[in-house]
């Protein structure tokens, strides 16, 4: 059948944990789980190293609270991403389409005075619309949604420095503010536990229901799902228009948390975004795009940078670390697998 | 019984199909086909290689559209083309040729697959209960397969099993099962070893009694008569011939599957067996499935391989290109040193003047959007080298003369390669090696998809090219392999099961061998 | 003349004769010259006693990580160190997201005080300016408003949370680039200006470079070439300076807002092949831009420089007075004008640590009580 | 024919035009032609345009020898991109590897004193490295080129600030200035024509060598590339190789343009070097990532961009022009062929 080489979560690109067989069904299995727990314990590591050597600053509630919240719209981004990348496609454009979801909410309430509720459905409406544009442009005349959503991703940058005439919007409801971040539970700011429940509910949707799977075995096999009677382009559209529309919620996030639109910050964060993606990819459900193990990346990486910090590491360290950990990360799930591979 | 009784007045059957046409470019697939199966009785479908049957299961499964052609189920019309998860609306179950399934996906989620395609997003899928019934049906079955493990580490039969299953499970599944329903199965048998097969009838014998149907695709003969209520015969996509099979001799079957090509078919066997010394040794090759093959072969020799689908005879001699990872084995060339198989490569087998021209023409023959002049002089574009440049108009000039000669239509080479015609399309990659003036030039279906005259000029350029080489010829056309080899070995659970040559090589005795040796796999 | 380099192409600046009225050349030469002395220390306000301050916590968030934030963090790390006050820096890479972890820490970590350093844009950190005013902990931004911005909590953005500024002489750099212009250009000057209309001292600076121009040279041409906040130091700038520069063939000056502008506006004076017939100013004081000033070759011929430690001086000295729940000053650090004639006072090579005399260190000593 | 959707290259992404065949031989062949000088005649139009409503200052040869010049940095960016993209692979490395070539000539010749020859050598040998680290870990382990050079531009941008110290480096030799801007030829500066020389030799590499010839049909059929004794995983690794020298020599004009060597400039050519190859292969060779149409896309884009910019449009009209401009180009492209194809 068609198989993608390059297609994102093809097994050319993240080739699927061996899952025990008859032979040697025991050793395998601990592979298995080893990998799937690896960059969580990791993390783990990272968290008891940092706190032995700074133990008042890095194990202190309000580090944690700090360091998990001020991710959420990172992880909003990179869930979006998941979505085309589990149906074999990419979307450049997450980046620029959160950045114009804040830069209207910023807009519609603080100049047009626009009541913030109706300011975010407009902006996530918005967001959808640019998510069917992608969808028809790249699906419907079939150029190459990498092409598509690059260009796309451009084009509503120039949209945001216009609507925002080039600069910083403030002054955004104080009742946004209070329900992204002010509001807190168990002393986080609520939007991280938003993140949470998105990455819930993207986990049920993936793993639970047959919409999920559809886009899972479109990704995987194109042909097949087309000779199973999947509708293969309805289904890569509609991953498309999911992630645009998640990317508006990434911006809602970001309107809210810091109660402005700015222009360069929301575009900034797309390679950060793919990056938590890939690595996700490596845990949990090894070779598979899955919410927890982009939530598990994104925790990941910012415990590291945090806690380098702290150590008064200096910033492009940061840098070091997130590359670092990338091509660690996805190279070592592969040795593994295919060491395993050539075992059995 | 109560199937083929029905069958023999007009009591409405479960599926109708009439009058189907379908062109690939230009390429007649299907050209007139019909096909009426009664409710309750098992269908065989046979026809040669390329005759359709595929296809038309494919318009079954709304895969491909039609030029022309209409359906009935249950004496209800329905539209062609069937839109996506109409088929299974309409009760309808396949087991395609090539399965079907999403390798890197699990043995559970491909078997759920018809489900998830179909269900409209409602529901959610309980996994664990889904496995535990996975484990259950699996069981029934008395299939050994985890339900979490990943269908590319899987074997080609527990693959074939886990589809087969598929779809039998299938059945009864669906809107109003008070209906009979369909169940496709495209030569499931070839990956099977005899008492799978056994069982496999077992349960489409079960089926059927339930009042569904069956349609069976298979090459094998018996199989057909053994299982089949009834045959339909498709011959260059239109039905050549529909009966009861207890009716039918083998002989009348026979005759319907390969039509008149036996007349016109010319023999290219050289006219008397050339007494060229051993070029080829192949010593022990175990590859795919191929296990401890070997064989020599001389120049000027054409050798044929064949055997059931699934006995390795592609294997054997697609290794020999580095096409496939050898487990085992030696090559020796001419007078040379035996050469170890399992460091072989691609590279390797070039480097030695071996070649192979593929069986997948579409992935592994041809770069569909390149055009013809760059798919013929890929293999040795050194030769075109005037000074550091290639010499474009050298290569199309040689490209032109090469068009010619093997009488590739249109003769252009400026032509991407993908809009020639699948005839046109493997006489560029015969070119392509032959040119190279091959040791050993290595063919797998050499004629997959090609029409009968593009068949006769490859075997003649075939034919001309072994007077310098060797040929080996892996082909499940046993008329194709009759017309063209002096010899003939034919494969059996990996290994070579009989040797044909002169007057015993006959498309009958080909076949004949190979039925042999299936039913001894039974014995054993 | 002085400051500009021999090269034939300045003959422009260098012999046509001078179109400035006597008077206007004399102020001018006296604000330049005002301005190219190593500045003096005045004392902000009264002194005070730090002496309490042992073991109070400062928090400090950087706008992001560039050299000329981390020797001004290190300044106010050194200071509090004597003082004894206890000092964390969140080191950042210049995204919201990151100041918004920092501030959350901060106001975790119930420091006694917040230093948002030249400067996250606390209108983008309203929440949090909040979420630290309700926790009680003082907020101080700096080097983010004009000296002439009223004091929090009336200036833009700061009515959320900032307690007290520490603000830079936007303005007086602006006048200072272009008095210096149109003195060199002995009033021969078409200049370009690009400016990064979405920053806040951007309409300052600007109309404060229209007032000087309209004052000494009413006849000398310039124009403000707006660029998007995006592209700034990017190599699209250098396309946006070069399409100016094209477009109009008589420029003969690019006054660059800031010098992380130099290096784009450098490349587009090449492409465009003008170098030689275009001089650079510019403002900041980056080590980069008053080396090629010291090198007599380069086009960037001034630079106005401000004292990276200085501003954390005079930062630490308004977050002592919060602390101490003295009333907030004016607290500022000087600009000195760096040309042919003095750049050698930023050292070889230069360093953000020279070139201002070192009056401040003394003088906030004493201030203090340190000395 | 198996296609690969969303590999660069594939007929999925870039159809390639149809050939004449015997039917409507005449009508296609004119319909080819104006498909291949599309772009090229537009870019003409706007230079008119723009000529007739600013022709004392757009029509002066200072304008278009700045204009031409200014992008060579880019243009070298997007050549080096295509190497990849026609092996069926992509670098997301290029801009960090450009930016650390500028930013080590700026140390060692400012702060270390060395020759800027030598500095010259050493930061273009470095780029190669990383392209050999590019091409390990990618092709030897097997991971998706494209998640390997995303994490290895973050390491090297990490590189990049901590070499520099996370500033600007000033009084790079004069020498490198004059031979790469101040040097000029028909009153344009040297470095377009150095631009000009690199499209030539890419341009008969990839047409007029077995390498070129290899590199496409292993882009465009790897199994066939495979069985025809391609060594294909040599060929990527080379084409990796390439692009990350390639983009040292961009490095080395960023480098010699300003004289000095900052932070941030390079990484953001990224994106817009991705924009112009895909645009390039729209024209002149359409369907193929080619060299001239690379360099006709450049100065389309900087000629719009300067050309607005004079009409005093505001900023953000060149991200609108930058991302409009691609998408039109390719979804235009992609509605020809397909129409073509239908009426074969
Ligand atoms: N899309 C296309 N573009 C250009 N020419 C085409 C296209 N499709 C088919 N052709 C040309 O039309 C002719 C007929 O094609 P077709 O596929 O019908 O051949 P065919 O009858 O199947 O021949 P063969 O028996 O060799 O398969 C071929 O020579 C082919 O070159
Ligand atoms: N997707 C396709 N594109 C072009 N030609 C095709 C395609 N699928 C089938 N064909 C051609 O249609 C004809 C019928 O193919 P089909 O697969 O139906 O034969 P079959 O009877 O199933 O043969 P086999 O017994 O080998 O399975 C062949 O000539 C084949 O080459
Ligand atoms: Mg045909
Ligand atoms: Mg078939």
């Amino acid at each position: 059948m068609t198989t993608t080489e390059s297609a994102p979560g093809e097994s050319g690109t993240l080739p699927p944990g061996r899952p025990p067989g008859r032979r040697g069904a025991v050793s395998t299995l601990v592979a298995r789980s080893a990998e799937r727990i690896a960059l969580p314990v990791v993390w783990v590591a990272i968290i008891v190293l940092f706190g032995v050597l700074r133990p008042d600053t890095f194990l202190t509630t309000g580090n944690f609270s700090a360091m998990f919240s001020s991710q959420t719209s990172l992880l909003v981004l990179a869930l979006a991403l998941t979505i085309p990348l589990t149906a074999g496609d990419y979307d450049l454009s997450v980046g620029s389409v959160a950045s114009l979801s804040a830069m209207l909410i910023g807009i519609l309430n603080v100049q047009l005075g626009v009541p913030v509720v109706w300011a975010v459905l407009v902006a996530l409406a918005v967001a959808t619309l640019i998510g069917v544009a992608n969808a028809v442009l790249s699906i419907a005349v079939g150029v190459d949604t990498l092409i598509v959503t690059l260009g796309m991703g451009t084009f509503v940058q120039g949209i945001v420095s216009w609507t925002g005439n080039d600069s910083t919007v403030t002054g955004i409801s104080a009742e946004l503010v209070r329900v992204v971040v002010q509001a807190r539970f168990l002393g986080i700011p609520v939007e991280f536990w938003y993140g949470i429940v998105l990455c819930a509910v993207l986990f049920y949707v993936m793993e639970f229901t047959p919409l999920g799977r559809r886009l899972l075995i479109v990704g995987r096999g194109r042909e097949v799902a087309r000779l199973s009677g999947v509708r293969v382009r309805l289904v890569r559209g509609g991953a498309l228009v999911s992630s645009a529309f998640l990317a508006g919620l990434a911006g809602v996030l970001i309107a809210g948390t810091s109660g402005a639109a700015d222009q360069t910050s929301a575009p900034l964060l797309l390679l950060p975004a793919f990056a938590a993606a890939f690595l996700g990819a490596t845990t949990i459900m090894p070779g598979r795009f899955n919410s927890w193990g982009v939530l598990v990346a994104v925790l990941f990486l910012v415990t590291g940078i945090t806690g380098l910090q702290q150590l008064g590491a200096r910033p492009f360290v940061q840098n070091l670390f997130y590359g670092a950990a990338l091509i660690v990360a996805v190279v070592l799930s592969f040795a593994v697998r295919s060491r395993r591979r050539k075992a059995a | 019984m109560a199937g083929r009784m029905s069958t023999s007045d007009g009591s409405t059957p479960l599926l109708r199909l009439d009058g189907v046409w379908k062109r690939f470019g230009g390429e007649v697939a299907l050209g007139g086909a019909d096909l009426a199966v009664a409710p309750g009785e098992i269908h065989g479908l046979l026809g040669a290689n390329g005759s359709g049957k595929s296809t038309l299961i494919k318009v079954l499964a709304g895969f491909h559209d039609v030029d022309s052609g209409t359906l009935e189920v249950h004496g209800r019309p329905v539209p062609l083309p069937l839109s996506p998860g109409q088929p299974a609306a309409l009760g309808l179950r396949f087991v395609h040729q090539d399965l079907g399934l999403v390798p890197s996906l699990s043995v559970l989620e491909n078997y759920l697959l018809p489900q998830l395609a179909a269900s409209r997003g409602r529901a959610s899928v309980g996994w664990r209960h889904a496995r535990t019934r996975l484990r259950e049906v699996l069981a029934r079955y008395e299939i050994d397969l985890d339900p979490r493990a990943t269908v590319a580490d899987l074997r080609p039969v527990d693959r074939a099993l886990l589809a087969i299953v598929r779809a039998l499970e299938g059945v009864g599944t669906t809107s109003d099962p008070g209906r009979g329903q369909l169940v496709v199965l495209d030569e499931p048998t070839v990956f099977l070893p005899r008492n799978e097969v056994d069982r496999l009838f077992s349960l489409v014998r079960r089926v059927a009694s339930t009042g569904s149907s069956v349609v069976f695709v298979s090459h094998d003969l018996d199989e057909v008569r053994e299982i089949t209520d009834r045959v339909t015969v498709l011959r260059n996509g239109r039905r050549a011939l529909t009966g009861v099979t207890a009716d039918l001799g083998h002989d009348q079957l026979v005759a319907a599957i390969v039509g008149a090509d036996l007349d016109v078919a010319a023999s290219y066997r050289a006219a008397e067996r050339s007494a060229g010394t051993t070029a080829l040794r192949v010593e022990g090759l175990s590859a795919g499935l191929a296990d401890q093959v070997s064989f020599t072969a001389g120049t000027g020799e054409v050798v044929g391989f064949t055997g059931l689908l699934g006995s390795g005879y592609e294997d054997a001699v697609r290794a020999l290109a580095g096409a496939l990872d050898v487990r085992a084995g030696t090559v020796t060339l001419d007078d040379g040193p035996a050469r170890e198989l399992r460091s072989w490569s691609p590279r390797a087998a070039t480097d030695h003047g071996i070649v192979l021209v593929p069986g997948d023409r579409l992935t592994e023959g041809i770069v569909g959007d390149l055009p013809v002049t760059d798919n013929l002089t890929m293999v040795n574009l050194r030769h075109y080298l005037a000074g550091p440049w290639l010499d474009r108009r050298a290569m199309r000039a040689a490209a032109t003369t090469l068009v010619e000669r093997y009488d590739v239509r249109p003769p252009d080479p400026r032509l991407l390669v993908g809009q020639l015609s699948g005839g046109n399309q493997q006489k560029v990659v015969l070119a392509k090696w032959i040119q190279t003036r091959p040791r050993v030039l290595l063919l797998h279906e050499p004629t997959q998809g090609v029409d009968i005259g593009a068949r006769q000029q490859i075997y003649a350029a075939v034919r001309a090219a072994a007077g310098g080489c060797v040929v080996l010829c892996a082909s499940s056309d046993h008329d194709q392999l009759a017309q063209l080899c002096d010899r003939v070995l034919i494969l059996h659970r990996g290994r070579i099961g009989a040797e044909l040559h002169g007057s015993a090589l006959t498309k009958a005795r080909i076949t004949e061998e190979c039925l042999r040796s299936g039913k001894e796999g039974s014995t054993r | 003349s002085t400051g500009a380099p021999t090269g034939g192409g300045t003959a422009d600046t260098g012999t046509a004769a001078s179109s400035l009225t006597a008077d206007a050349e004399r102020e001018l030469q006296a604000t330049i010259d005002q301005y190219r002395a190593v500045p003096t220390f005045t004392p902000p306000g009264p002194a005070i006693d730090v002496t309490s301050l042992r073991g109070k916590k400062i928090y400090i968030i950087p706008e992001t990580n560039n050299v000329f934030n981390t020797v001004n963090v290190a300044a106010m790390q050194d200071v509090a160190q004597r003082v004894g006050v206890e000092v964390t820096v969140f080191p950042n890479q210049g995204n919201t997201s990151q100041w918004v972890q920092g501030m959350q820490t901060a106001v975790s970590q119930k420091v006694d005080l917040i230093v948002l350093a030249n400067a996250p844009d606390p209108r983008a950190l309203q929440p949090q300016l909040a979420a630290a005013k309700a926790a009680n902990i003082p907020v101080v931004v700096t080097h983010f408003y004009d000296d002439s911005t009223t004091p929090a909590p009336n200036c833009e953005g700061c009515a959320a949370g900032v307690t007290a500024l520490e603000t830079a002489p936007f303005d007086t750099a602006a006048k200072l680039l272009a008095d210096w212009v149109i003195l060199q250009g002995k009033g021969n000057v078409n200049a370009l200006i690009p400016i990064v209309g979405a920053v806040i001292p951007s309409p300052g600076m600007q109309a404060a470079i229209k007032g000087e121009f309209d004052k000494y040279c009413p006849k000398c041409t310039y124009k403000f070439v707006d660029i998007s906040l995006a592209d700034f130091a990017s190599a699209k700038l250098a396309t946006d300076i070069q399409a100016s520069l094209s477009g109009d063939p008589k420029i003969n000056w690019v006054i660059d807002q800031l010098d992380s502008m130099e290096s784009a506006t450098v490349s587009a004076i090449n492409t465009a092949g003008r170098s030689g017939q275009i001089q650079i100013v510019g403002y900041n004081g980056a080590t980069s831009s008053i080396k090629d000033v010291q090198s007599g070759t380069s086009p960037m011929v001034m630079d106005v420089g401000e004292s990276a430690p200085w501003i954390g001086y005079s930062t630490m000295d308004q977050a002592f007075r919060v602390l101490l729940g003295q009333p907030v000053v004016k607290a500022s650090a000087p600009v000195r004008v760096f040309d042919s004639t003095n750049a050698k006072d930023a050292g070889d090579p230069p360093a953000l640590t020279q070139g201002y005399g070192d009056a401040y260190v003394a003088g906030y000593e004493k201030l203090w009580g340190l000395s």
